[in-house]
């Protein structure tokens, strides 16, 4: 397959199709965010870049023997462990057996939410989710050194100008995407504070709350969705994200408990958790909202200078 | 009895296709997408081996006994998060590369290198004979 | 009552598959981009609505129901633009719409994508 | 708040990341995340006063007790290695600020101090905890922050080789992660200590193999042993001085701390090395990586890649030393540990001033730089000496120390060997003894100052230290053997 947009497209299928196993073997949460952000956010991104770097695959030779040989290898390796792995869906395996039950049969007592993946992601494995979220921010924050570039302002009248000018064009998809984009909005809203019941949290609100800003972006230009969201006001957001999940460890701490300790957030315990998810699901959303927005603002701005670049270039090639 | 372990052995097959791509391919974003695609594939290792017979979505209601594990979800919900991340900060990389090298092809890149290299070594050893 | 709601329901939820499954049939046998998106087209507002009004029918209470009216219009308000969109972005690469027969046998096999 | 340590050592740099993100002010932020640095220094070192009196400290994330919640778990080894990191992480920091003046665009100071923090926090997450699938997380913090600060360097191929690195790092992490998921399937626990106890049940089955030989890949790629050690010596060099300074004293450290805890406490020493032929395995490694990277350090004509080259030479002798399994042997491991990211941090933050001086470490251009830089110059010498393990630095020590395990063992050819890795290491820091001290400068070449105080102090101090240390190895010693005997289950 020479064609990268065909390549890309295929990985979002995939990305869907795995969602649906993850729906087939149980694992709603896990499916939701796959299909937001497997086939979501990392198709789209995947789909800027190639706008950038050219839709195709150069034809060269590549040496698969090594390449097939360690594959053989681990692939191998792999098969050769699966003989001694417990059967698919049997219900007395270890990993059924051991740590699992207690989450089962009694985060409802101890943690109080009826959405077992919560409990466990936001109160028994909070620490884990506090990493995945200083990851995303990470992944931010190299983002911003890879790729932002100063601001010319002389450069974006022109670029609104030929917005303006685009505006026929669009005519229909603009008009959909007025209407639809409140209700994307409050649909991350819904999955936000839903979490703690179905399928839903922070991080999935999060990614569509981005999804719905992407979508403005890309129909109206960078220009007129900087003048909502300009970067310095992301920034904070993300690094307040980080923050309010971090003080709610601190303040548990403060309470003499140990760290993330939800229990010591309130009187009684079980409000104490019930707060102190809240709390952290909203850093988790700000979070990996902003900078979701970030990264495609900072890959947007590139494709943009890139082809104010061209366009540049074409006139001094025109006068010459 | 041993076909009891077919899930493991197409998220095997889907693993080896994945990490084939990032080894074999040249092109910088197919190798990510062949990340990607590993990625995912271990995701439904986790995910598979967490299915409980007869079990349900791990939320709890009325009537329900029988649950799927929940561990796993929880470790695959952040893995997804860790490989997003890692996806965004590859592909930053490439336009970064694209914009030095001209090229995303790993051949003509490390050709520009051998290039480099081969000058900064000429200019070293004028110096030195001047 | 419910009589009448199963049978309409089962006959929407039939419309709909069939709908379904004469899109994905023109999908792989119509012969240029733009006939192959009017399949689509049928099958994401035509059989998933039907399909939806269908299951609406079987719906247990108001809150599904809801959900399923939501879910129609939706579909009902994306799915056209999408197929607008995919139409104006081909129309932009220059893509012409085949409506010679003759130049139908020859390309066909070789624009397969 | 003495009780909160374990916690607070991983906390403090993780908070001040974003803070910094707030602060602006670049001036501000360094000033900000070399005091957090310095926070984190002293909380390593309460702790490891802690553990050496009072034995192991267990903290229990969230207050869910071990297997169900996230258990941070300090123990000798542990301790000594956040004493290093956090203490190297200090000392560069100072330079920071001068060096990324010259290497990095301006607007870019106060992103690269926050990845910086982020991948102190990474590493020092993956050393305290006692949880597996929390150690993949951190991983991952750090080698992303890794991957964007490569990617900061001027040239380039700094691009290029962050890229890779992102590849082979990735493809590592993914490795231990089915490592992990594997060792979950046959426990149904991802706590070590919980791991620890249950796999020997478990341990003759395949898919425990599988585990154990996917996380010793995962985590060999991540340490760049031979012959998995491709992406290093590209990303050493064209990373920027502070980063390279950083990294080559304490992300191949962090690796060995993560290859150790597998094979030690988590499978077992029993089932590591005698079910599995791991130990012929390192051994045979460690020796073609100590030859084959000394022979390839001679040949550079790049500074900074001699250093790597080294790098993974010494990631060869620490394998070495780890694969005699005896308390001696895995004392001489630990001791090079913390000798090395002295040496190697002296060595880079010198290269560093040099860059900053010159603009370049082509070889070429250290003709007569004996002269110009004394102090740089003389502390890239010591460090240079300590690699080859003469008397009275640290480099000797752990040789030392190294040779007397072999010996008891009865490894005669492998010390011999060891020796003559030792000599390959004589010839290519002479290459920059003679350049610097016996050859006139270019001509043409404008005479350069000696390095700022800001380059100095943080040298000379590691330099120092190199010494001191080398002198009286009591301190460094007592802790090493302890940690190894508290891993090989002996009581002290």
């Amino acid at each position: 397959m020479k064609d990268l947009f065909a390549v890309v497209m295929l990985l979002g299928i995939y990305s869907l199709l795995s969602a649906s196993f993850f729906v087939a073997m149980d694992a709603v949460d896990v499916a939701f965010t796959e299909a937001a952000v497997g086939a979501g956010i990392s198709t789209l991104l995947m789909l800027v870049v190639i706008t950038i770097t050219g839709r195709s695959e150069k034809t060269t030779r590549h040496k698969p023997l090594l390449a097939l040989l360690v594959v053989v290898f681990t692939g191998s390796m792999l098969i050769y462990g699966t003989f001694d792995m417990p059967y698919f869906g049997i219900a007395d395996a270890p990993i059924h057996s051991h740590v699992a039950p207690r989450y089962i049969q009694e985060s409802m007592k101890e943690v109080g939410i009826p959405n077992i993946v919560t409990s466990v992601l936001a109160s028994y494995r909070a620490f884990d989710t506090f990493g995945e979220v200083v990851v995303i921010f990470t992944a931010g924050i190299g983002v911003m050194a890879l790729l932002s570039v100063g601001r010319r302002p002389e450069e974006n009248e022109k670029t609104t100008a030929i917005d303006d000018s685009m505006h026929e064009q669009y005519l229909v998809i603009r008009i959909v995407t007025k209407m639809l984009i409140p209700f994307i909005l409050l649909y991350a809203l819904y999955v936000q504070f839903h979490g703690d019941f179905g399928p839903g949290g922070g991080f999935q609100a999060g990614v569509i709350f981005a999804a719905a800003i992407i979508l403005y972006t890309m129909l109206f230009g960078l220009t007129t969705a900087r003048k909502v969201i300009n970067q310095s006001f992301i920034q904070f957001i993300a690094a307040a994200g980080v923050l309010l999940y971090g003080c709610v460890g601190i303040v548990s701490m403060l309470n003499g408990a140990n760290f993330f300790d939800y229990n010591a957030l309130a009187s009684d315990p079980v409000a104490g958790q019930h707060l102190g998810i809240l709390l952290i699901e909203w850093g988790v959303g700000c979070t990996v909202a902003s900078v979701m927005i970030m990264i495609f603002f900072n890959f947007a701005e590139r494709r943009e200078m890139q082809q104010n670049n061209e366009k540049i270039n074409n006139i001094e090639g025109d006068s010459l | 009895m041993i076909i009891g372990l077919y899930n493991d052995w197409v998220v095997v097959v889907l693993m080896m296709i994945g990490l084939y791509i990032v080894i074999a391919h040249g092109n910088l974003i197919k190798k990510i997408v062949g990340l990607a695609i590993f990625q995912t594939s271990v995701f439904i290792l986790y995910i598979s081996m967490a299915k409980v017979e007869g079990g349900s979505a791990p939320i709890l209601a009325e009537g329900i006994k029988q649950f799927s594990n929940p561990l796993p979800h929880v470790l695959i919900l952040t893995a997804i998060v860790v490989g997003v991340a890692t996806t965004a900060l590859g592909l930053a990389l490439v336009i970064r590369i694209n914009e030095a090298y001209g090229s995303i092809e790993e051949e003509d890149i490390q050709h520009l290198d051998n290039q480099t290299q081969d000058e900064t070594e000429l200019q070293a050893t004028e110096g030195e004979q001047s | 009552m419910d009589m009448i709601l199963n049978i309409s329901g089962a006959l929407c939820l039939l419309v709909g598959s069939f709908l379904c499954i004469s899109g994905g049939v023109g999908l792989l046998r119509f012969p240029d981009f733009y006939t192959r998106m009017h399949a689509v087209g049928v099958t994401d507002t035509l059989g998933a609505g039907m399909i939806l009004i269908g299951l609406m029918f079987y719906s247990p209470d108001f809150l599904i129901f809801s959900k399923l009216v939501i879910i129609l219009l939706l579909t009902l308000l994306i799915g056209p633009t999408t197929s607008h969109v995919l139409a104006k972005a081909a129309m932009q690469n220059n893509l012409k719409p085949k409506l010679q027969q003759e130049d139908n046998i020859k390309e066909t096999s070789s624009s397969n994508y | 708040m003495i009780s909160h340590l374990p916690v607070l050592q991983v906390i403090v740099p993780l908070m001040a990341a974003p803070i910094c993100l707030l602060l602006k002010r670049s001036q501000l932020v360094w000033l900000f995340s070399l005091f957090a640095s310095a926070i984190a220094f002293i909380i390593s070192v309460l702790l490891l006063q802690q553990v050496m009196t009072s034995g192991v400290i267990s903290y229990e994330l969230g207050g869910w007790e071990a297997p169900w919640g996230i258990e941070y778990r300090i123990d000798q080894l542990n301790a000594f290695l956040l004493l290093i990191i956090s203490g190297v992480s200090t000392v560069v920091l100072i330079a920071a600020q001068t060096s990324i003046e010259k290497e990095i665009p301006k607007e870019k100071h106060t992103l690269f101090y926050i990845l910086y923090l982020l991948s102190l926090t990474g590493m020092l997450g993956i050393v305290s905890t006692g949880d597996a699938f929390n150690v993949f997380v951190f991983l991952e913090i750090s080698s992303l922050s890794a991957y964007a600060l490569i990617a900061l360097g001027q040239d380039r191929r700094a691009l290029w080789a962050s890229y890779q690195y992102l590849i082979m790092g990735t493809i590592g992490a993914t490795f231990i992660l089915i490592g992990i998921g594997l060792m979950y399937q046959m426990t149904g626990t991802l706590n070590m200590q919980d791991l620890s106890q249950r796999l020997p049940d478990v341990a003759q089955t395949r898919t425990v193999f599988t585990a154990f030989a996917f996380v010793i890949v995962g985590v060999c790629l991540k340490l760049a042993l031979f012959p998995l050690h491709l992406w290093l010596p590209n990303a050493y060099t064209y990373a920027p001085s502070i980063v390279t300074a950083f990294f080559a004293a304490t992300a191949t450290k962090v690796a060995i701390y993560l290859l150790i805890r597998f094979t030690f406490t988590v499978f077992g020493l029993s089932f590591s090395f005698t079910t599995l032929p791991l130990q012929e395995l390192f051994l045979l490694l460690g020796l073609t990586g100590i030859f084959v990277a000394s022979s390839a350090a001679i040949y550079q004509k790049n500074v900074k890649h001699v250093f790597a080259y080294s790098s993974i030479a010494q990631v060869g002798y620490i394998v070495v030393g780890f694969s005699t399994s005896t308390i001696t042997g895995l004392t001489a491991t630990l001791l090079h540990l913390f000798n090395h990211a002295l040496m190697k941090s002296a060595i880079f933050l010198a290269l560093g001033a040099v860059v900053y001086r010159l603009g370049n470490v082509q070889l070429s251009s250290f003709n007569g730089l004996g002269r110009q830089m004394p102090l740089t110059m003389a502390a890239i010498v010591i460090g240079g000496l300590s690699l080859i393990g003469v008397p009275l630095t640290v480099g000797f020590v752990s040789k030392w120390y190294l040779l007397t395990a072999l010996l008891e063992k009865g490894w005669w050819p492998v010390a011999i060997l060891i020796l003559l890795g030792s000599l390959l290491a004589v010839i290519y820091v002479w290459r920059i003894v003679e350049a610097a001290y016996f050859k006139k400068p270019l001509a043409g070449s404008v005479p350069v100052k000696e390095a700022p105080l800001f380059f100095l102090i943080p040298i000379w101090l590691l330099i120092t230290a190199n010494i001191y240390f080398g002198i009286d190895s009591r301190l460094s010693l007592k802790v090493a053997s302890a940690a190894a005997q508290s891993l090989l289950g002996v009581s002290p």
